[in-house]
């Protein structure tokens, strides 16, 4: 359950990445963000987790109030979710399997669990040979594909992507799309962000569309442009 | 922190000492460098104090002998000092000897006063174990007949004392500021090391790492890279040391004056130079990181 | 003009980037490279720049010899194109401002003509408002927009853009793609690898498709997927 | 490089310095740190050295007045003495107060030697402008009527002589090892920092910067570095040299030796450690960077 009453994130400078916000996003739902660049679309994701803090308003992410959360706790609300961010962030002196196993590790997770998952998560993104790469020697598609696998590996009860096919061939982008759709259906709240309208189009889901940190438009099965 | 995560951050930091390559390297260098310099000048000046101790505790007491002791007498004088408590060894200055320590020293115009006209006394050179045993062993000794006076608490002119301890001073002095420098030097070079890696540490967070979790590699990190930057300067000090011991112990062998024994003496620094590298290498990691970890992201 | 000749990049552990590419691309074609995620698209591009060595064969861009180029004539080749990487590699500490102008500096252009061309350009991709952000703080497709920026600034011979599209929404894809043809009817050479399959679909152009390090198809006018 | 390019660079390394925040104020403390040691550690080893010159180049003449010259003799020799060249200052010790030195550095047995006893000589202490000139002037003063003896070359005891060349030739060791320290930590740093921002360099060289052009911001921002962090070890060295300089000296004031006067030697040392600082800061960037510009992408 995600929860936003009135969220205002100013940047400074008369920037307002979100512009009171309020939204509700129920557990198990799929939902797309779109929107122009630079509209707030990794801001309203980045203040879910964090990342970024609310100037006011209200956040609520499963028990957590994510407005008023303290410093101890933020690794804790992180951990239930999966994010895979905008630009994947991934360790750059770690392997790539390394990196998967990274966020299982943090959750204290048996060696044999560990890797057993990791390469399991590996093989659905299709990149087991690349196990031993470092990402810097992989391609972008590749890193990003990473960056999804380390967010689905400790199967978190609410996945947020920023732009996961941003860096994707449309058949490559269809599968990741199917990967997502099966753990939504597993029960998974899926939040998207994306430009990528024909994703939006063909696989049918709520969209919030974002302009100037302002949501206008709040549309079960939407499709990427309002018609 | 459970035995699993434990040794996982115990590979994990050793993994990344190697993975940060020349990083890695130049931090151990520094610390090379800066400990060696601790070492070198510390093994200085603690020796520097040592020698200054042993000048102004000289453990000698001078007896001078009455001028009509037959040679006798002496022997018997020194027999019966020899068993006074505390007493190490004695050893023997004719009177003639003596004048030419005093013109040796303060000039030819002493040299009048050679043959009989010297009017100096054949001494005996008593050497107690402790600097406290002089007095007793001065008291004792006056006593005695034969003897003309005992004095003890050194023979050296007052000038060296001053000097003596003037070095004294500023060795303590230097010794502090220099541990101060290298207390700061290698947990300054840590934090270099850390502060190119904000990133990694900001990711790490926002994959749900809790601050502990992230810090142990860090500080571990930061304590491999004291414990093998403190290897070369403990070799380097441990042998040097041994050589140097040899060839100056040769040569104050006639004083009382002596190195600290290298025995004790090295293990003392080794720990030192060990506990400095380990010890700031890992405390400074730790706080280095404090800043980072703090930031509400 | 862009030649190559037998060019295999072998990145080792059997990964062949380019195996045996030989293509020609004249001065102002456009071109578009496409290909699944892993194909080997960056890597063909890399090699034109020197970003990586072929392995053998040989390459020549304009008048230089990229394969046996020396290390001092690498800069005066890259000043030659003008290059958009797929992960923007925007210098940190510098301003947007700051970021386009150095490509500018380093060919000792006259402040005044460097602030003008520079503001001239922002305003084109529209982050007029964005000029002295670091990059940080501007969104990804902002990012991108500044790494387009800054490759089209001192108008090079040749464009060359990996995936220059992949943080921007349809309508600043659109956009870009604009510009891209402006200066390319100016008579510069742009060559684009990209996953955006309606853009190479709506604005045909050249298409080389490449799979596995191989070009397996070379069409002037064809879409993103052999029909 | 045009003018222009190069103002452009200076602007450049400065607006750097400042947005690496931490980490050019990491590696101005360390600077900092680094030449404060040398700047102390070198001010008293230069000292010691220059009083260790002091007592070996000792330039008095002593000289012994016979015993029956009567007083305004002694004023007339004086006066003779004052004309030779070379000669400095003339000061006058009578055999009582010789004596005295003698008890107080020797032994209480000369008191047997007082008053009349006394087997010493009123002495003329002469001081010449230098060590050099003290062989003409004892030998000119030797044939003078009612000069028993001309002494030169120091009158202090050989004991103190070999502590001196002692400390003398370990502080040249001490120092020059300081100084190689220093450089290394110095230039050590500056690469940490550089290390750090291999990406950076990356990028442009990616953009067509070529590797002069990329460099001399670097070069400069470590000569700033350098220049930032001699300024408060000059600042420091300066004002407590200049305060210990007061103090020390009126201690000294009665003997041959002196401290290097503060506005020669701290001229010296602060350019040292100026040089040392802005020459290693700038060749450490340049030296550093190499090995990332000769990487052939
Ligand atoms: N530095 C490297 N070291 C080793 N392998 C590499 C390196 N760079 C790329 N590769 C491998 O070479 C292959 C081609 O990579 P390239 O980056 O050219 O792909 P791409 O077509 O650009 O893919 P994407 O669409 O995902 O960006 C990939 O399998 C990749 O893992
Ligand atoms: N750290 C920051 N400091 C200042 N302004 C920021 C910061 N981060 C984002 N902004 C600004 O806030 C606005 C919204 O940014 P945001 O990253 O949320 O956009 P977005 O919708 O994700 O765009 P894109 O599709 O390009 O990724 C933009 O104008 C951006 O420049
Ligand atoms: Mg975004
Ligand atoms: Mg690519």
């Amino acid at each position: 359950m995600i929860e936003f009453k009135n969220v205002v994130k100013d940047y400074g400078n008369e920037v307002l990445g979100a512009d009171h916000l309020t939204v509700k996003i129920n557990q198990g739902e799929f939902v797309y963000v779109v929107g122009p660049s630079g509209a707030g679309k990794s801001t309203f994701i980045k203040l879910m987790y964090h990342e970024v803090g609310a100037t006011s308003g209200e956040i609520r992410v499963n028990n957590y109030n994510v407005s008023s959360i303290t410093n101890k706790e933020i690794p804790f609300l992180r951990r239930e979710l999966g994010i895979v961010f905008q630009d994947f962030k991934l360790l750059p002196r770690l392997t790539i399997f390394e990196n998967v196993a990274y966020a299982l590790q943090v959750i204290e997770k048996k060696p044999e669990d560990v890797e057993k998952r990791v390469n399991e998560i590996l093989a659905e993104v299709g990149l087991t040979e690349k196990a031993q790469s470092f990402p810097n020697e992989i391609s972008g598609g590749e890193q990003q594909r990473v960056a999804i696998a380390r967010a689905i590996a400790n199967r978190p009860g609410i996945l947020i992507a920023d732009e996961p096919t941003g860096n994707l061939d449309p058949d490559t982008s269809e599968e990741i799309m199917r990967i997502l759709e099966k753990i939504n259906s597993d029960g998974t709240t899926v939040v998207m962000a994306t430009h990528n309208s024909n994703m939006v189009n063909e696989h049918k889901h709520r969209v919030l569309e974002i302009s100037a940190g302002k949501i206008i438009r709040d549309q079960e099965g939407g499709g990427y442009e309002d018609e | 922190m459970s035995k699993l995560t434990f040794k996982r951050h115990i590979t994990e930091s050793l993994r990344n000492l190697k993975r940060n390559g020349w990083m890695t390297t130049a931090a151990i260098a520094a610390v090379t460098v800066t400990l060696l310099l601790v070492g070198v000048l510390l093994s200085v000046l603690l020796n520097v104090n040592k020698i200054a101790n042993d000048v102004q505790n000289d453990v000698e007491v001078r007896v001078f002998i009455d001028r009509k002791t037959s040679s006798q007498e002496q022997q018997d004088l020194k027999k019966k000092l020899a068993k006074i408590d505390g007493v190490d060894n004695i050893s023997y200055s004719s009177r003639k000897k003596e004048l030419n320590n005093v013109v040796g020293a303060y000039g030819k115009e002493f040299r009048l006063f050679s043959g009989d006209d010297n009017p100096l006394y054949d001494v005996y050179i008593v050497k107690t174990n402790e600097p406290k045993d002089t007095i007793n062993v001065a008291k004792t000794a006056e006593k005695y007949q034969h003897v003309y006076q005992a004095q003890y608490g050194g023979a050296s002119a007052k000038k060296l004392f001053n000097i003596v301890s003037g070095i004294r001073r500023w060795g303590v002095i230097i010794s502090i500021l220099l541990l101060f420098v290298a207390v700061f030097l290698i947990s300054n070079t840590i934090r270099l090391t850390i502060l190119s890696r904000q990133n990694e540490i900001s990711i790490m967070r926002l994959v749900g790492a809790t601050n502990s979790y992230i810090r142990w590699p860090f500080i571990l990190e930061g304590a491999w890279t004291g414990l093998f930057g403190s290897i070369i300067p403990i070799l380097i000090v441990d042998f040097s040391y041994g050589w140097m011991y040899k060839v100056i112990s040769g040569s104050l062998r006639s004083t009382n004056m002596a190195l600290l024994t290298p025995h004790t003496f090295l293990v003392e620094i080794d720990l030192l130079l060990a506990v400095i590298g380990i010890g700031i290498g890992a405390l400074g990691a730790g706080l280095s990181m404090g800043r980072f970890l703090k930031l509400k992201n």
